[in-house]
């Protein structure tokens, strides 16, 4: 493990720039503001790019008290969320150049947007728990500003909502650590566990009842029941661009957490079988039934979005509290697709707003006469969402049953692929009508009044793109799997 | 429990007694005279402590008079000194004390602690 | 048969007639109707200072509360008592020359005190010279406890509490009390010319004030010393105030003499005893001559030290009686 | 002897010095004494440290010509010298934070008293940070009392002389506690320096002699110490006296003048008793559970709080729980934790309720957390400190809190029964601080234009926005740089014993 310095620009250098687009003053033209942020964006992108082919580095930045450092790492896993991250924050932020015209004070949303980009690396890329608590305290906070944008008064509930709901997990979660560097004198991560036989000889019922709180605490933040409350709420009020990477890739560190946890700090074989797999398990498939059945019932837009990320989140945890190497490779997958196909529904929902204003589903006849190429990519990303073969989601969705079959729990191994295929029934009930009603509106639809509202290039393109990487990674996964089962076979 | 010195100690025992009444005044009174009479009872207990510490069986207080320097010949000073000290920071406390006290009564007329306090609250100051 | 006689027993006697019965006159009584309106005067008096004390609705409770308050009040006192007492059942017995008390500390003073420190008085050597730092900071509780008091009972001219231009309105105290009443408060205290009261002040004081004096420089040779001797001259000033009045005092005696007496003294005091501490600490000579023990002049710092804590002690007195008295000198 | 050795002698003097000299002053000649001395001892401090981690070890300055046991003694040693350079920096800051208000609230012909009662205040603290003798810790300690006393209620209203009145009365029992204890311990020990009553302390101990009197010698020291530090069940002066006094009183009094008793209580625990002695008797315990207490109670008193600054008064009382929670662990690395508090607890204290100034004014004096609305964007700055104070309050990275929450963790974690209590009141009290602090940082933030009320800006503002300003920094200083800072205590500790 070669130490190297170059792990900390990506990290700083947004947040840098970030810090420089909030305090400097107002640019003459709006044009000025979207190059700049474009230009640090692609800039980090590339940063980014260059750590994930490159090989694994590590970076001691200083102590925070005696023993603990502030501590970097590429991981394998790292660099998968960090490649999903870069992907998807680049893409939504060229669409919200041309979205945010409309919004009031661009400026404060783009620093805040390029800031928490650099937190999120610095999420992927830390090396050990305190670190990674710190950036997800920050991502809770800064984040706050992209969800309560607009000022109203439901946006600051929902603000309120968001970080109390935050706040109280990553409590649990700080205080499982302290325990957990008690039992094993280190919180650096490592494949298989860092707890220490010895010392943990005879304290397995307290650790698991604090792996039992540390989980329960990051699932906060991945929207499982019963903490999904503040996700509907949330994300619908933030700007498109905002809830599309709030879907797509926040909500992701909850997910890292859980796996950094599980797999890097307590060790698959140490939960296996134990009465805290069993509660998750539970809870994660309820999540996945009742956040399907919630969008099924929703009747907003983005809300309606907001809930299916609920359930699909749900999928991934699912597959990770099975603690079997097929599933983990599921989820793994689906982590990687659930971020490009949600992110491109919110941008496809963001378009329509940006040029209809219509947030209502039922208001959506038609749509698809009006700006066909952004419901076309609405349609690939639900295909690919619901799990239609040979869109990605269908491979996902294949290892997660897959592993549930193979794995000895009792009644999840037919249990869960039961759920998981009523799920996908009511995702196809929930996100195809927009599709049906918007290219088949029916006869009492008059065509005269038809006028072509497809928004400009700016936007198109980051739809266009998601949607094509939605499919195409579904046709051609092998490279893919190939790494991410590798990853698997590690932490097994 | 008891130890054996109690009865030896009886001026020490006097001082803790009048000690244990001073503070309970200050603390518990609820007329503001009263509390600072008790923190001058507790001051003076505390004098009274020092003094009986100081004394010694059959020697004179610590002034040379003809020149006789041995130990014998004199009490222990230094807890003298301490009382010296111990007044002035009393006197000066207790003066602040009433000061204050005068400050609240030309306002509120009373000297009652929980009845100014119960008049702030209506004053809603 | 003989004529009965005509008084008042026989009459009564003989029951002819009731001799009480036309003197005591039975006045009907005046049946007792009272004004409303006193009635609501009185009742409505009552509920505002209930009100005021205690607040109404749940007053049983309170008096629950102060019943508490008593019984814990007398239960605190007696546990604190009967630590204590055992504490004290425990410690050395008294008066025994072999204490801990009794060790090399108070054995040097004792024995080379004199040499040392130059005083006849080990306590007063000991408080000024070995342990001068405590008394230093004893001499500055003093001096701030007069700050506080100045600034909770001065009253200051209207032209200089007003901040200068450029500040925001300063905001009076609340219970703003003038100069004016404050002395139409005072004329009640000022002496009435009582001959009585200013012969004997007139004969008291200057002894007072002398023997003040001699307390103050004999400090060193016998008990006494500043504090104590300041005590006196400032009781013998304020006896002197009492009987003649503020207008003759202030002859002699304003703020601005009070200002620089303290400042002059605790100046004096704080340099002197930082050269001493100084070049102790750095263990130079400190060229004070100790003079011989037992003259006047002896025993180096101690009996300017003296006189200054003698200074700042009158002078406090004096102005806490006459803060207290009417918020100025 | 070198000369730098001077410094703590020459800071104390000098302070009591121009304290003197104050009084003869006009307001302005003494507020330029006051910013002139605060920012020369500091100085003296700071060369003083550089200079004792150089050399490395402590050492002690007689008061006089006369050595050890006879004499007054002062002792300077890395963490004497780091703690005098924090209060002097506090001070100034909070100083120069409440100047304005100041001018405001207190006649103008009574400043100079201020900035007497200011300087003394600073000459106890630095006497009780240096001094080597319990006796002159008795004394400097009720000049610190006093001086407190006089910044309470130098704005005179009714509420704080009410306030003043319950504060000197829990302080003077406070006080009368530790005399008594004081002159038992010399009847057992017949010292008065820290250093010689340790070793008689050891020698009794040894011996098994005296053993009941002095247990309950130590436990009256503690409580009356802790009773001047408003530990939980002794706060009831508290909210009033830091929420109605003028804003840079509140500031030091949160500050600085509760901080000195709990150093001069750790500086007992250390010099004068001996820790392994308190370590393992039972005050220890005690003050565990009060702290405890403290911790809960005071958060909740404040989430019940509408005024601001009660409120943040009262997050005071739940951070002196945490310091006590801190010392009743009973371990070096529990008092390393409490003395890292301490710090970062006064540099948010200050720039909370210096903060809140800032907001109270742009929103007509209204101290009302609900009339506060928007404040955060009528005065910018303010805002935004408020903010960071906030969040190192509850524990959020990057800010001092965190790192002394996670030091208390790790502290309490290494225990062995007191393990489970430390940490889930830890974990309940943080998540208490989180409801109230976030919720006010929220209603500041909300939207809305009142024309009535006038607009802070940076420009009108220079003094009270540096300030702040370096207020943040500190903050942030301590969260990030905690390493070298929890090395310098763990040395300062080490040079104690």
């Amino acid at each position: 493990m070669n130490e190297s310095v170059t792990i900390l620009f990506p990290i700083f250098f947004p947040i840098l720039m970030g810090v420089l687009l909030l305090v400097g003053k107002e640019p003459k033209k709006k044009a000025l503001l979207s190059r700049y942020t474009g230009g640090v964006l692609l800039l980090t992108a590339l940063m980014v790019l260059g750590l994930v082919w490159g090989k694994e580095v590590s970076f001691t930045m200083f102590f925070l008290t005696g023993r603990l450092p502030v501590y970097f790492r590429v991981d394998s896993i790292g660099k998968v969320f960090a490649f999903v991250v870069t992907v998807v924050w680049v893409l939504a932020g060229f669409f919200s150049f041309e979205y945010m015209k409309a919004e009031n004070a661009p400026r404060r949303f783009f620093g805040f947007y390029l800031i928490v980009y650099g937190i999120l690396i610095g999420l992927d890329f830390s090396g050990n728990m305190i670190t990674f608590y710190m950036f997800y305290e920050m991502m809770t906070l800064l984040s706050m500003p992209l969800v309560l944008h607009e000022r109203t008064k439901a946006a600051i509930m929902a603000g309120l909502k968001y970080m109390f709901y935050s706040f109280c997990g990553a409590y649990m979660v700080l205080f499982g650590l302290y325990f957990v560097y008690r039992y094993a004198n280190t919180l650096t991560f490592t494949a298989k566990g860092v707890l220490d036989a010895t010392l943990t000889a005879g304290n397995e019922k307290l650790l698991l009842v604090v792996a039992f709180f540390m989980l329960l605490g990051f699932s906060v933040k991945a929207g499982m029941f019963p903490f999904h409350g503040w996700l509907p709420v949330a994300h619908p009020e933030a700007p498109a661009p905002a809830s599309a990477v709030l879907s797509g890739v926040i909500v992701k560190g909850g997910v890292l957490g859980i796996i950094r946890v599980i797999f890097y700090l307590f060790g698959a074989d140490f939960l296996r079988g134990t009465w805290v797999q069993t509660t998750m398990l539970i809870l994660s498939l309820v999540t996945v039934f009742m956040g399907s059945m919630l969008a099924y019932l929703e009747k907003g837009m983005k809300k309606r979005l907001a809930y299916s990320t609920v359930s699909q989140v749900s999928y991934i945890l699912f597959g990770l509290f099975l603690l079997d190497p097929v599933s983990l490779t599921g989820s793994l997958l689906h982590v990687v697709f659930h971020a490009f196909i949600k992110c491109g529904l919110f941008l496809c929902a963001g378009a329509i707003i940006f040029r209809t204003g219509k947030r209502r589903v039922d208001e959506l006849t038609g749509i698809g006469k009006e700006m066909p190429v952004t419901i076309w990519c609405f349609t690939l990303c639900s295909l690919a969402l619901i799990g239609i073969p040979p869109a990605s989601g269908f491979i996902s969705k294949w290892y997660l049953c897959e592993g549930a079959l193979h794995t000895k729990t009792a009644v999840f191994s037919w249990l869960g692929p039961v759920i998981l295929l009523i799920s996908a029934l009511l995702t196809a009930g929930y996100l195809l009508p927009v599709t049906i009603k918007g290219f088949f509106p029916g006869e009492d639809y008059d065509y005269a009044a038809l006028v072509k509202k497809e928004p400009v290039k700016l936007m198109l393109v980051p739809m266009v793109i998601l949607a094509a990487l939605a499919f195409v990674l579904g046709i051609v996964p092998e490279g893919l799997i190939r790494q991410l089962s590798a990853i698997a076979g590690q932490l097994m | 429990m008891v130890g054996p010195n109690l009865f030896i100690n009886y001026g020490e025992a006097v001082a803790v007694i009048l000690f244990g009444i001073g503070f309970s005044n200050l603390l518990l009174q609820k007329n503001l005279i009263k509390k600072i009479i008790g923190l001058n009872i507790m001051d003076t207990a505390i004098y009274l402590f020092l003094a009986e510490k100081g004394y010694i069986a059959g020697r004179v207080a610590p002034i040379v008079v003809d020149g006789v320097q041995e130990v014998e010949a004199y009490i222990n000073p230094v807890p003298s000194g301490l009382v010296l000290t111990g007044i002035v920071v009393s006197v000066s406390v207790t003066a602040i004390m009433l000061s204050l006290t005068i400050r609240l009564y030309r306002r509120y007329h009373t000297l009652d602690l929980d009845e100014i306090s119960m008049r702030l609250k209506k004053e809603g100051l | 048969m003989k004529e009965k006689k005509n008084n008042a027993f026989t009459r009564w006697f003989y029951g002819e007639e009731d001799t009480l019965l036309d003197k005591v006159e039975m006045k009907p009584q005046k049946e007792y109707a009272p004004r409303e309106g006193e009635i609501r005067e009185l009742m409505k008096e009552r509920e505002m200072l209930r009100e005021q004390i205690y607040d109404v609705e749940d007053n049983h409770k309170l008096r629950l509360f102060h019943k508490m308050y008593q019984i814990a009040a007398v239960i605190f006192c007696l546990t604190l008592i009967s630590i204590m007492l055992v504490t004290v059942s425990w410690l050395p017995p008294n008066g025994d020359p072999d204490n801990p008390v009794n060790n090399e500390v108070s054995a040097r003073y004792i024995e080379s005190g004199l040499q040392e420190t130059g005083a006849v008085n080990i306590v007063t050597g000991m408080i000024l010279d070995y342990r001068a730092f405590d008394t230093f900071g004893e001499s500055n509780v003093l001096f701030i406890a007069t700050v506080t008091v100045l600034i909770l009972l001065r009253l200051d001219k209207e032209k200089k509490a007003l901040a200068k231009p450029g500040v925001p309105v300063y905001q009076k105290p609340v219970d703003e009390l003038t100069i004016a009443k404050a002395q139409a408060d005072d004329r009640v205290y000022e002496p009435k010319n009582d001959v009585i009261l200013q012969k004997v002040a007139g004969f008291l004081v200057p002894i007072i004030i002398i023997f003040g004096i001699y307390v103050i420089l004999n400090g060193h040779l016998s008990p006494g010393g500043g504090f104590s001797g300041g005590a006196i001259i400032g009781a013998g000033l304020i006896l002197y105030l009492n009987a003649f009045g503020f207008e003759k005092t202030e002859r002699f005696f304003t703020e601005k003499t009070y200002k620089w007496t303290c400042f002059f003294a605790l100046t004096f005091y704080c340099l002197a005893k930082s050269y001493s501490f100084f070049t102790g600490a750095n263990h130079l000579e400190s060229g004070i001559p100790l003079g011989t023990p037992g003259a006047i002049l002896s025993s180096g710092l101690i009996l300017p030290l003296n006189i200054c804590v003698g200074l700042v002690v009158a002078c406090t007195m004096y102005a806490f009686y006459v803060l207290f008295r009417k918020g100025g000198f | 002897m070198n000369f730098v050795q001077n410094f703590p002698f020459f800071s104390i003097i000098l302070s009591m010095f121009s304290g003197i000299v104050s009084s003869v002053l006009p307001a302005r000649a003494a507020k330029w004494l006051n910013t002139i001395l605060i920012s020369v001892v500091g100085a003296m401090s700071a060369v003083l440290l550089v200079y004792l981690m150089g050399t490395g070890e402590s050492y002690v300055y007689w008061m006089g010509h006369f050595p050890a046991p006879w004499g007054n003694e002062i002792r300077a040693g890395v963490l004497e010298a780091g703690m005098a350079l924090f209060f002097c920096v506090i001070m100034l800051l909070s100083m120069t934070g409440g100047r304005k208000k100041l001018l405001g609230e207190v006649e103008y012909s009574k400043h100079n008293l201020y900035y007497i009662l200011v300087n003394l205040l600073l000459s106890s603290l630095l006497a009780l940070v240096y001094t080597n003798d319990l006796f002159t810790a008795y004394v400097f300690v009720e000049i610190n009392t006093i001086s407190a006393c006089g910044l309470i209620m130098i704005r005179q209203n009714g509420r704080t002389i009410e306030a003043a009145v319950r504060y000197m009365i829990m302080s003077l029992l406070g006080s009368g506690l530790f005399l008594i204890s004081l002159c038992m311990l010399y009847d057992l020990t017949g010292h008065l320096l820290m250093s010689n009553i340790k070793e008689s302390v050891a020698v009794l101990v040894s011996h098994h002699q005296y053993s009941v009197p002095l247990m309950t010698t130590i436990g009256l020291m503690c409580a009356g110490l802790a009773i001047k530090s408003a530990l939980f069940p002794f706060h009831s002066w508290l909210p009033d006296a830091y929420g109605y006094s003028t804003v840079s009183s509140a500031a030091m009094l949160s500050s600085l003048v509760s901080k000195g008793y709990i150093f001069l209580l750790i500086k007992i625990f250390y010099r004068v008793i001996g820790f392994e002695i308190i370590a393992e008797s039972k005050v220890i315990n005690v003050l565990f559970v009060f702290g405890l207490l403290g911790m809960i109670f005071g958060s909740l008193s404040a989430i019940r709080e509408n005024d601001i600054r009660r409120m943040i008064s009262f997050s005071s009382v739940a951070q002196i729980g945490y310091i006590y929670m801190g010392f009743g662990l009973g371990t070096e690395s529990g008092m390393t934790a409490s003395i890292f508090h301490i710090l970062s607890h006064a540099a948010t204290k200050s720039l909370l309720f210096i903060a809140a100034i800032g907001l109270t004014d742009v929103s007509k004096g209204s101290r009302q957390i609900v009339d506060l609305t928007g404040a955060g964007y009528r005065n910018k700055i303010a805002g935004f400190a408020f903010t960071v104070g906030s969040l190192s309050m509850v524990g959020v990275p990057m800010f001092s809190g965190f790192v002394s929450k996670l030091l208390f963790a790790e502290a309490s974690i290494g225990h062995t029964y007191k393990m489970l209590p430390a940490v889930i009141v830890l974990a309940i009290s943080t998540i208490l601080n989180a409801i109230y602090f976030m919720k006010t940082v929220i209603r500041i933030y909300v939207p809305e234009r009142r024309k009535d009320c006038e607009v802070i800006t940076i420009k009108n503002e220079k003094e009270y926005a540096v300030t702040l300003v370096c207020f943040i920094v500190l903050n942030v200083m301590l969260g990030m740089l905690s390493q070298p800072i929890v090395q310098w205590i763990h040395t300062g500790l080490s040079m104690f014993g």
